[in-house]
């Protein structure tokens, strides 16, 4: 039982830090918030390649667990980093891996592990919903591959990444069957791409259109019909790995009310005098630090698969959302005025975790699940 | 105890709803000039300043009255009127502390909007705590000379006139030395710029004073008074009328129930979730608990009583309820709440709004994070609501115990 | 539109404060707890010839509305009273007023109005559920009168009134339609009574066993099967009334509060000089301050028969409940140890509070109700 | 970091729980003859001062083998062992602090239980501010008289001996004139109160001494020293073992959710009302993430780390996590939650259990208010976070204004 991060686990971060504060820095941030594609591809290549990717060393990767991700994640929420690296490498590299495909992992892995090629997935259709129900974005055999018909919105910079994995469903009905996954490129005919303007401006989001888009028979992933278990194991890990991003948005925003409290002055005093913002602090930092513990337990029951994977990954959905939520929205109100403007930096962490909250299952879906994996008797200890 | 609206408040309340049905703008208003002409139009209606003395260009309105017009427009969708911090800061200043030749010069072009206000009270180093300001307002001869910073003035871009606080005696007790002074906001040495929100809108300015000079005649009420003035008139903008507020978070909280009827959540309308259910009951029950509270006050305001720190409680409850309300809307529509371009029109609150402008959820939202801040922080808040509603002792506080050792001396005590 | 009180509303609480703070001091209160029956028969009589009573005069009472009653209770839930005045006016006496049937009105409300009658109202049965559905409690025709088998639960003062009103079910189904209303003796065999031990020992309960009770037609109050509408109506202003008992409960904790912080010193200053303190008297004050206002307004509501009467009581039992809550549970916080303490007297507010919150609605039941409400369109000023 | 048990681990817990399905009583422990002897029987399993060295009769056991021990006893139900505190206080205190001579003479007997003990810290004016304590230790010869009260006190009418904080220099500051005593509490002139809690039971007493005389052998550590040794054993106190106080909300919990397969809510079982399952669903999560927690401390302690500030944080997560889960037991559950005598028993949490005994759900609700309160209220774990973990300045404060103005003149500063 270790809950410290070994040694090598700590030079990552350190690595992740200094290349994002060396490479990324918040002039950057702020001049990809009016850039349509939303990120610098070299900067994003110099970042694939720093070597801390999950994939299989045959397929370029480093062959990390979600622990390393989640590092590597909670570094990206504290600039916060704009670009693709979370639709890449957790969403799509996630599915991809799950999968089992080795002939697809084979087309692509190798591109994205040397940043030539970014990816997204493609999930969300016209409401709010987690589960296989509600994919309706229909999948039908056409010639020598398949047809797509419908839509999908908020897809990760949908507007500007290579390859789109899209979740459809081949047939009819609201189970699991029949969830099939397909990757489709970039300007595929019949593909609209319409940009989605976001309440954070370094998370690009596009509403994709499939139009009697047509692809051949080897850009489906997995078996027809047969995707649902590696698109569910994605949407978990894309859980956990928000989770992670919001940690470090969250952590972010803590450190630096704790500084402004300790130099701004209101009545003689420095306002972390004050009880009223110094027991506030102090709940942030029990939210931050009980936020710190669900991220890396459920990374770490990923990496073990312990039986309480799924439990700990809702757990830490929801109690990071809550917690991110109210630690930037304090964070806010310790900072008073300045807090509320564009040019200081504090907004962007803000929004950053506002972004994140509803999406790979909002607090109340997480509660629920929750609840499912305790009465299946999944937890801790049960395998 | 009767809270029935009377057969006179009711059918005021059909003349109002009647007169907006006929009048609100059916476009958008852009320019400066199509603003000063609605504006004049409330006016000529009898909309604006409605409660002051006739005398001062009033009409003797009863506090009822004014919230039904206040709520009235709400619900119309009407564009506000402009100068709405002058008419609820500057004129009571004028009307209580204002020699009679300021009241002749400036109320009723104030009312009328032929010229625009606004408040130059926070600085960067004064904000909750608005007594230690710096911005210097210096005797010479005839004439103040002001230097210094001011910031957060809503509308400063635009004004006409400001109303200043700033120092005239550095000497003096930090409370003891402040003076209010009205600043023609075209004289030579001001530069005005605006500030941008986390809503990507510029509502705030900062304002910066080099050496601007105001005539002596400017000063209202006393030398070194300013505070006290400050103080009362504080209490009229935390009082607000928040009945107007409730109708704006009714509008809002209504469109969203239409909104779940079509937004699907687990391939149902959201409207069919228990989950939503209990989340809009709880919300729409709070805020029927603000209309309550606000009939409350108004119901006293209408025997007559003045709003004292007890229009603490009323600031604190509808700024801090409305981040509740905002941050419940976006729980409810998920990314579709934070999204501005191209959301579709059956889920927006506005359709068509663009990033930086008024009529987005995410706006609403941005917005609900300021509230808890200006005029006067929750922190603050609560803290006049311990001491002078409640009575608790006064914290102990570093520039009390500060003044309290210097004041040993001359037998006073801070603030 | 005024929501001060008038002159008599002021002098009716005064009057009752005045009687209780005198003859029902805490040392009775204290008495009350570890009585068998909860409560002294004379001093209730007393009480109730205050001549404060909703009934009409021809029975003996003074015709007072919901806000002269919620008066009333508030002052109740200062003391806090013990004794079946909640359970037989407002519960049974509203259920009768409400039935509309003169002939049992004229029965048992002028021995109510002069104090020689108690009642109460059984309605809760095994689960908890304020609609018609899940009462199963059976009432069928036998002989010259009706049988009733079944349970009943949490019976306020169930085991020391002398006349419960019993909610049945005249045959099957789930709907409204059914709902009858009995008017069972104590005493009268079959009627099996054993007293719940509440954590609340000022408020007694008592689990109610029917089988083969028999009474006599004579005592069906409102047509058979169509007592609804009048039980619906007693359980709003019960739901009301109840609040306005939690709301007298919460604000004498928060002055107890905040009288106990202008005198403890810890640290050289009084506590209430501490933000922690000071900020969290201001939040309960709030929270009393709204509890006022939403209780008198449902009142008000009840008492014009507005639109919204429905919708404010609801609104009522869901802010009180939260309010009543917290208050009482920030004033322990407050106090810390003595607040502790079973001879420090703040523990009573707490447990009436907490005691009347899952009654006549918890905040659930009441936040869906008022979204219900909401639907339908029966709002302020929709009539 | 690898969250892991080890086979070593696993292997010890599976020993554990075995030992315990044996031995566990199966009948409620009524006299203290009784609780004696199961305590004895942990002892000798060596399941009672476990992580103490040998020397003074521990194990050397690992915090691992501590906190599984801790959890099992919850599992399994096990009455817990007697002298709590003296092994969470008084041993730490000694084996720091102690002279040799007290640390033969009472430790052996504390782990045994041969001797009960008591901690005497707090008094009627000395709760949250304890430094602010009266109660006197003056030097007569060679022994203290002590006069003066304690409150609070857990235990006190079966102890032995207790662990005294009190005043041995009226002249000094108040940190600096505390003393740290072993008082046989057999002595003439101690007179010991129960005082009833708001559950009905009592757990707590007043303690009064007068006149009552202790040989000045029984000082432990320096004379005037006793705030320092307070200080580093209450942060043992506070740090508390959190997983085993996991365990016992796990224990509760878990029998909610077999209470919501029976109970209905309108007319079905709770646990499929939407409502009530989220409500499950947020608190199970909320208890699984003090269980995450609880391991990382363990996992710093296992690698030597000791207890510093951040038990703090500890502190007010479990004590304010134990509010949540009570007040949401008793939402599920409705009156039946406050119900005692008469309980079904499918909705007890035990069945039969009386006012005032330990069992009910009552119980635990009301205990639960405690939590937030004894061993440092959450606003002073709140202060020693912002100031010691945070690193933020300490507030003003009127004890500290009035230190310094005295410590200028010395040169040194306030606590």
């Amino acid at each position: 039982m270790d809950f410290e991060f070994t040694e090598d686990q700590v030079m990552l971060r350190g690595l992740v830090r200094e290349f994002l504060s060396e490479q990324c820095p918040v002039s950057h941030v702020r001049a990809m918030m009016d850039d349509s594609r939303g990120y610098d591809r070299d900067l994003y290549r110099r970042l694939i390649q720093l070597g801390m990717l999950p994939f299989p060393e045959a397929y370029g990767g480093a062959g990390l667990g979600m622990i390393e991700q989640a590092i590597v994640l909670e570094e990206m929420g504290r600039i916060p980093y704009p670009g693709p690296y979370f639709a890449t490498v957790i969403l799509a590299g996630g599915a991809l891996m799950a999968s089992g495909d080795r002939r697809t992992q084979a087309r692509y892995l190798p591109d994205v592990s040397n940043g030539d090629l970014t990816m997204s997935l493609a999930f969300l259709e016209g409401g709010i919903a987690w589960g296989p129900e509600t994919i309706r974005l229909s999948l039908r055999r056409d010639r020598d591959g398949y047809r797509l018909d419908g839509i999908k919105r908020f897809v990760p910079f949908g507007q500007s990444v290579d390859v789109i994995l899209v979740v459809a469903r081949a047939g009819e009905g609201r189970s699991a069957e029949g969830i099939s996954l397909v990757a489709v490129p970039a300007g595929t005919p019949g593909l609209a791409i319409e940009p989605e303007l976001m309440m954070d401006l370094t998370s690009k989001t596009a509403t994709l259109r499939f139009e009697g888009v047509s692809v051949p028979a080897e850009n489906l992933v997995g078996p027809e019909g047969g995707a649902w278990p590696a698109v569910e194991l994605a949407l978990r890990q894309a859980a956990v790995g928000a989770s992670a991003e919001m940690l470090g948005a969250a952590r972010k925003a803590l450190e630096m009310s704790v500084d402004y409290a300790k130099v701004r002055k209101q009545f003689g005093q420095y306002i972390g005098q004050f009880q009223a913002i110094k027991h506030k602090l102090a709940e942030m930092l029990e939210l931050v630090e009980n936020a710190h513990a669900a991220v890396y337990y459920a990374a770490w029951a990923l990496d073990a698969r312990a039986p309480d994977a799924a439990l700990a990954a809702s757990v830490a959905k929801s109690t990071v959302n809550v917690a991110g939520r109210r630690v930037c929205g304090e964070a806010i109100q310790v900072h008073g005025g300045i807090g509320f403007t564009w040019e200081y930096d504090l907004h962007l962490y803000f929004k950053r975790a506002k972004h994140l909250e509803p999406l790979y299952g909002d607090t109340e879906y997480h509660r629920e699940r929750v609840l499912q994996e305790v009465l299946a008797g999944r937890v801790a200890g049960s395998a | 105890m009767d809270l029935s609206y009377t057969a006179e408040d009711q059918a005021f309340r059909q003349r109002v709803r009647a007169w907006l049905a006929e009048n609100v703008p059916r476009q958008k208003l852009i320019t400066m000039e199509e603003k000063k002409a609605w504006h004049r139009k409330l006016y000529d209606a009898g909309f604006i300043g409605m409660g002051l003395p006739r005398e001062y260009g009033g009409r003797d309105a009863r506090p009822m009255e004014q919230a039904i017009v206040g709520e009235e427009m709400v619900r119309a969708k009407a564009p506000p009127p402009l100068n709405g911090l002058g008419i609820a800061i500057v004129i009571p200043t004028l009307i209580h502390h204002g020699t009679e030749q300021q009241k002749r010069r400036f109320i009723h072009k104030l009312l009328t909007a032929e010229e625009l206000w606004c408040q130059l009270y926070s600085e960067p180093n004064a904000g909750s705590d608005l007594a230690s300001l710096q911005c210097r307002a210096d005797l010479d001869g005839d004439e103040f000379v002001i230097n210094g910073q001011k910031i957060w003035t809503s509308g400063a871009h635009n004004a006409d006139w400001g109303l200043l606080l700033a120092r005239t005696d550095r000497t003096a007790p930090k409370h003891d030395g402040i003076s209010c002074l009205l600043v023609d906001m075209h004289s030579p040495g001001i530069e005005v710029r605006t500030l941008k929100q986390i809503s990507g809108s510029g509502e705030f300015c900062e304002v910066f004073f080099t050496t601007v000079r105001v005539p002596r005649e400017n000063l209202v009420g006393d030398l070194n008074a300013g505070w006290r003035i400050a103080q009362t008139t504080l209490s009229y903008e935390r009082g607000g009328n928040t009945l107007s507020r409730y109708a704006r978070m009714l509008q809002q909280v209504t469109r969203l129930l239409e909104v779940c009827q079509v937004l699907q959540r687990d391939g149902r309308p959201a409207i069919e979730d228990p989950l939503v259910r209990q989340k809009l009951g709880q919300i729409y029950a709070e805020m029927e608990v603000l209309r309550y509270a606000s009939l409350r006050i108004l119901s006293r305001l209408e025997r007559g009583l003045r709003p004292g720190p007890e229009s603490s409680l009323a600031k604190l409850h509808y700024s801090e309820l409305d981040k509740r309300v905002q941050e419940l809307i976006l729980d409810v529509l998920g990314p579709y709440g934070q999204q501005v371009g191209g959301l579709p029109d059956e889920l927006a609150l506005v359709p068509g709004v663009d990033y930086g402008e008024e009529g987005s959820w995410m706006y609403a939202f941005l917005w609900s994070r300021a509230g808890t801040i200006y005029a006067g922080s929750s922190e603050i808040q609560k803290n006049i609501i311990g001491e002078r509603v409640l009575g608790l002792p006064k914290e102990v506080r570093a520039d009390r115990v500060v003044a309290q050792t210097a004041g040993a001396a001359r037998g006073d005590g801070a603030d």
